[in-house]
This record gives C-alpha cells, structure tokens and sequence, in this order.
C-alpha cells in the first residue's frame, strides 16, 4: 500500500462553475490513496465541491482571474482539506436550512451547501481574513470512523 | 461525461391503471439545470402523479437541489403527488439529511415509487 | 456544458511513488469536464501516470522534499498537460521497447513508459533544462481525433 | 481501494481434463507488486499450462507490466503455455503495444483463455 502519511497535494482551479468536480476528482484519488471506504469518498466528494462552489461564488464571485486553491494534507488517521479563496470569508454561519420554510416560500429554496459540509465530514471550521484576501474552510474526514 | 443535464418525460401506468408522468434526469443536476428541470416540469399534463428518475445521474450539487425543491414546491401548489427514485446511497442520505424526504417518497426503484403512489 | 476553454488547472504531488495516481485523477476529471469519450480518458490517465512516475523517480530521485507539478491547460480542441520535475531531464529518446529482446533478457524488461506516452496521446515533448533545475514533459490530447 | 496486489491461485480443469494454474490478480500492478506477481509465480506447481486473470485489477503502470514480462520469461524457460484474459480494452490495447500478445493470447475470458491453450 501507498504511504501517504505527512504527504499533501495542492490544487488550483479556476472561479468557474463546474470546475468544483477536478477538485473532486483530485479528493477521491488522496482518499483512495489513503484507503477511505466508498461511502466516505462520496461524503469527502460533495463537502469537497460544495466548499468550491463557495470559493468561486461568493469567495472569488466567479472572478476568472482569482484560482480557488485546494490543499489535501495526509496524516495517518485522516485528510484535511483547505479551500481557499480570496474572499473576505464570513464571519457567522447561516441557520440550518428548514425544508418546511422552503416549501412554503419563507425561506430560500439555495443555502444548503455549508450545512452539507458540516453533515458530512467529522470537523468544518470556515476561517476568515481581516483583510479579506485570505478565508477558507478547513475539513477534516477520519479514518476510523464511520459516518452516522 | 459532460456537464449538460437532459430530460426526457415518459407516461407510464400506475398499479391502479392510472397515468403517471415520470421525469427521467440524466447528467449532473447543478445551477445550469434550471431550463431541464423546471422547463420540463412546465411540460408536464394533467393533473396526475409524478415520478423523478435520477437513476441516470451523475452529480447533484445544493443548487441542483435546490431545483428539486423548487420543484416540489410547483407539486405542492397544484396538489400533485410525487416521489423519486433511483438516487444513489450517497445522494438519498444527502436528499434525507435536506429534508426531501418529507415531501416525495425515495424509492430504490421505478417499481416501488410508482406502487407508492 | 461546462466552458472549459483557456482554463488552466494546477496540481502539485509529493516525490512519492502511488502519487501518480491522484494526478490520473485530476487529468481524467478535466478530460471528462472537456468531453473527452471514456477510451480517450484512458489513453491520457497512462500517459499523465507514466510521465508522473518518470518524474518521481529519474527527475526528482525519489527525494519528497521536491514536488512534481502537472499543469493541465484546456483550449477549444484539446488538452495539454505538462508535467514538471526539477531533474536535467533527458537529451535523447531512449529506443523502442524489443519484446524479443527483452524475452531473451538482451534488454532491460523496463523501459516502456517513454514509448508507452509517446503511443497514446497525440503529441509528445521532452523539454530540458540547460540548468537541470527545471524539466518537463509536454503531452497534447485533442478532442476531435480518436486514437488509431 | 488500496494499491495492494493480492494474488490467489486456483487449479482448473482444461478443456481436455488436464490441470491449468490460474494466478488471479487484484488490486494494482506496480512497482510494488514485485512479491505478488513473481513470488506467487514460484509456488505454482507442476509444469502444465498456466493462465493470468487481470479482471480484478484496476491500474497496471510500466513497471508492473515489466514484472508481467518477467512472468513470460520464468514460463517461457521452462516450456510452459500461458494466457491472459480480463484486461480492460484499454490494457488489452497496451499490453499488444509493448508487444506482449506475441507471447501470450489475450482473451477476453477466462473460458476462452482456457480453451486456447
Ligand atoms: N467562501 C465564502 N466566502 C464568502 N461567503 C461565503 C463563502 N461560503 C459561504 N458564504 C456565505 O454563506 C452563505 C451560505 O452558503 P451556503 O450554505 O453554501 O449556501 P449558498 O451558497 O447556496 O447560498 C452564502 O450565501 C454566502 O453568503
Ligand atoms: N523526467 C525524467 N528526468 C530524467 N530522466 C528521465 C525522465 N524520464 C525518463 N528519463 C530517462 O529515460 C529513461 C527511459 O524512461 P522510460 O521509458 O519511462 O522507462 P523507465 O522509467 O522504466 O526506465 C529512464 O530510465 C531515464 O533514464
């Protein structure tokens, strides 16, 4: 088996819609690599993409000359990942999305992708610059454990 | 392989005989899917059931969700009834964890969903 | 469709071999963004994995402290992919694998991946560095041949 | 999932009764697989036919083709016919490349490969 502990890989993307899925391709194979199940590969795939699709829109605002950083770090028990953008980042976390508010129109249908990030890894932590150039969420996914 | 999203309508018939629409997806279903997911939702006749067959998708991100949702708003306002099938594991955890599942059934197969109507 | 045109991607791998992998799988996710049909996603993952390796290996020496950088740029009609070490890189193609040779141990039963690049993608490059800090190979996959 | 190569080794009846070795691989073949793929040439007893079955095996790189060439070589030293079935379209197109269906049939199954020995 490969060793992969202490290794990382870096990715840049442009701030273009779609392009969250080579992000997603470049996560599969570091958990692959790492031997992570099926089941968490798919859970690391869509928190992966949905934290790219923040950085192009809201972090970099589909700016084509900004990249969207990606950095999968190693270590024996897990895989972090940074997304990066170059966005001022935010500064409190939205209220859970409520399907019931949605449906009856008191809530915007959108504003589901930090919550899915938080579901589906085992730590979410969004980091904010002061001088708004710098912000990125951090992920973490676990080894030994089972998403529940 | 690519991007777009595609979506063909077929009308089958319910255990009881009746007509039920079916919106087959195929593709990813992201924020450039609104034409092919609301479009065809407006395309849809009668006032009958209606089945979303994502067994042919690739990728679902949350503004493709979204879609569903908006969706299922149109279902709602015209009292319609609906469910979905062939999601993969991960996507029917993922539309559960949303809270879809409250408002159309997941089913594992075109069978089941359509029996549950 | 995704716009894939003037995009450019960026990964960066540690000096270890099974790395090679995870740009297979950032090269296949930007083919597959571009519409490339699934043989020709395979012809480019052997040729991005077998440039990757030579630069693991013979430019980078196995030493994890360098990293090897593989660049994918899209146009409108194909891929290019360069794959950078920090080796001196090579002066003359080595020649064409001889099976019989190789059968009846007059030749080395290595020495496949420069000839196995060179046959599946459309066009190859081997670019040296006078100062041998600085070394890559160029691939080009277009969209509208098929491989013959 | 990982880029072990395991290998597991399985006696079968030829079509004319006689007793074929298969060497089944999975995982990867690379540079790794050094053990896996000689090694597990050493315990294959007798000298009768021998096949290699690849259809569990997801990436095989130039160093592991190498290590399949060296395969060749033991069998060809000591007279015996082999075969391979289970390559992808994809491997089967690189192993005729490198020039190895000169001296092994590549076939699409292992009833094929059985029968062509
Ligand atoms: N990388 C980011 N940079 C700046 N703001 C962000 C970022 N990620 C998320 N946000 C803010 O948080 C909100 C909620 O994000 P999310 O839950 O992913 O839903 P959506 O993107 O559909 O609005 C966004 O609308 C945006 O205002
Ligand atoms: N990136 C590189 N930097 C330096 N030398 C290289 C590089 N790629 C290939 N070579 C040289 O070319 C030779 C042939 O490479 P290749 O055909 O891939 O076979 P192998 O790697 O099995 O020897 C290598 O043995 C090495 O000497």
């Amino acid at each position: 088996m490969v060793k992969t502990t202490g290794a990382s890989v870096e990715v840049r993307l442009p701030s273009r819609l779609g392009f969250e899925k080579v992000a997603m391709g470049t996560a599969a194979s570091v958990a692959q690599l790492m031997g992570f199940p099926p089941d968490r590969i798919e859970d690391l795939k869509t928190a992966v993409a949905e934290a790219c699709i923040n950085a192009i829109e809201h972090g970099n605002q589909l700016n084509e000359k900004l990249s969207v950083g990606v950095i999968l770090s190693a270590s024996d028990h897990e895989l972090e990942v940074k997304v990066v953008d170059n966005g001022a980042g935010i500064s409190k976390q939205p209220a859970k999305p409520d399907i019931d508010r949605k449906m009856h129109g008191e809530e915007d249908p959108r504003g589901m992708g930090m919550f899915l990030i938080q579901s589906l890894v085992d730590e979410a932590e969004w980091v904010h610059d002061s001088k708004g150039t710098n912000s990125y969420v951090r992920l973490v996914i676990r080894l030994d454990k089972e998403n529940e | 392989m690519q991007a777009e999203t595609r979506t063909t309508i077929d009308r089958i018939s319910g255990t009881n005989g009746a007509a039920i629409s079916v919106l087959r997806f195929s593709g990813d279903i992201s924020s450039t899917s609104k034409d092919s997911v609301l479009g065809a939702w407006q395309t849809v006749t009668g006032d009958g059931p209606v089945l979303l067959d994502f067994s042919k998708v690739d990728y679902i991100n949350s503004s493709g969700i979204a879609l569903v949702i908006q969706l299922l708003m149109e279902a709602d306002k015209t009292g319609r009834k609906i469910a979905a099938f062939g999601l993969t594991p991960h996507f029917q955890k993922v539309f559960t964890m949303v809270g879809i599942g409250k408002y159309a059934g997941l089913h594992k197969d075109e069978a089941t969903a359509a029996a549950s109507l």
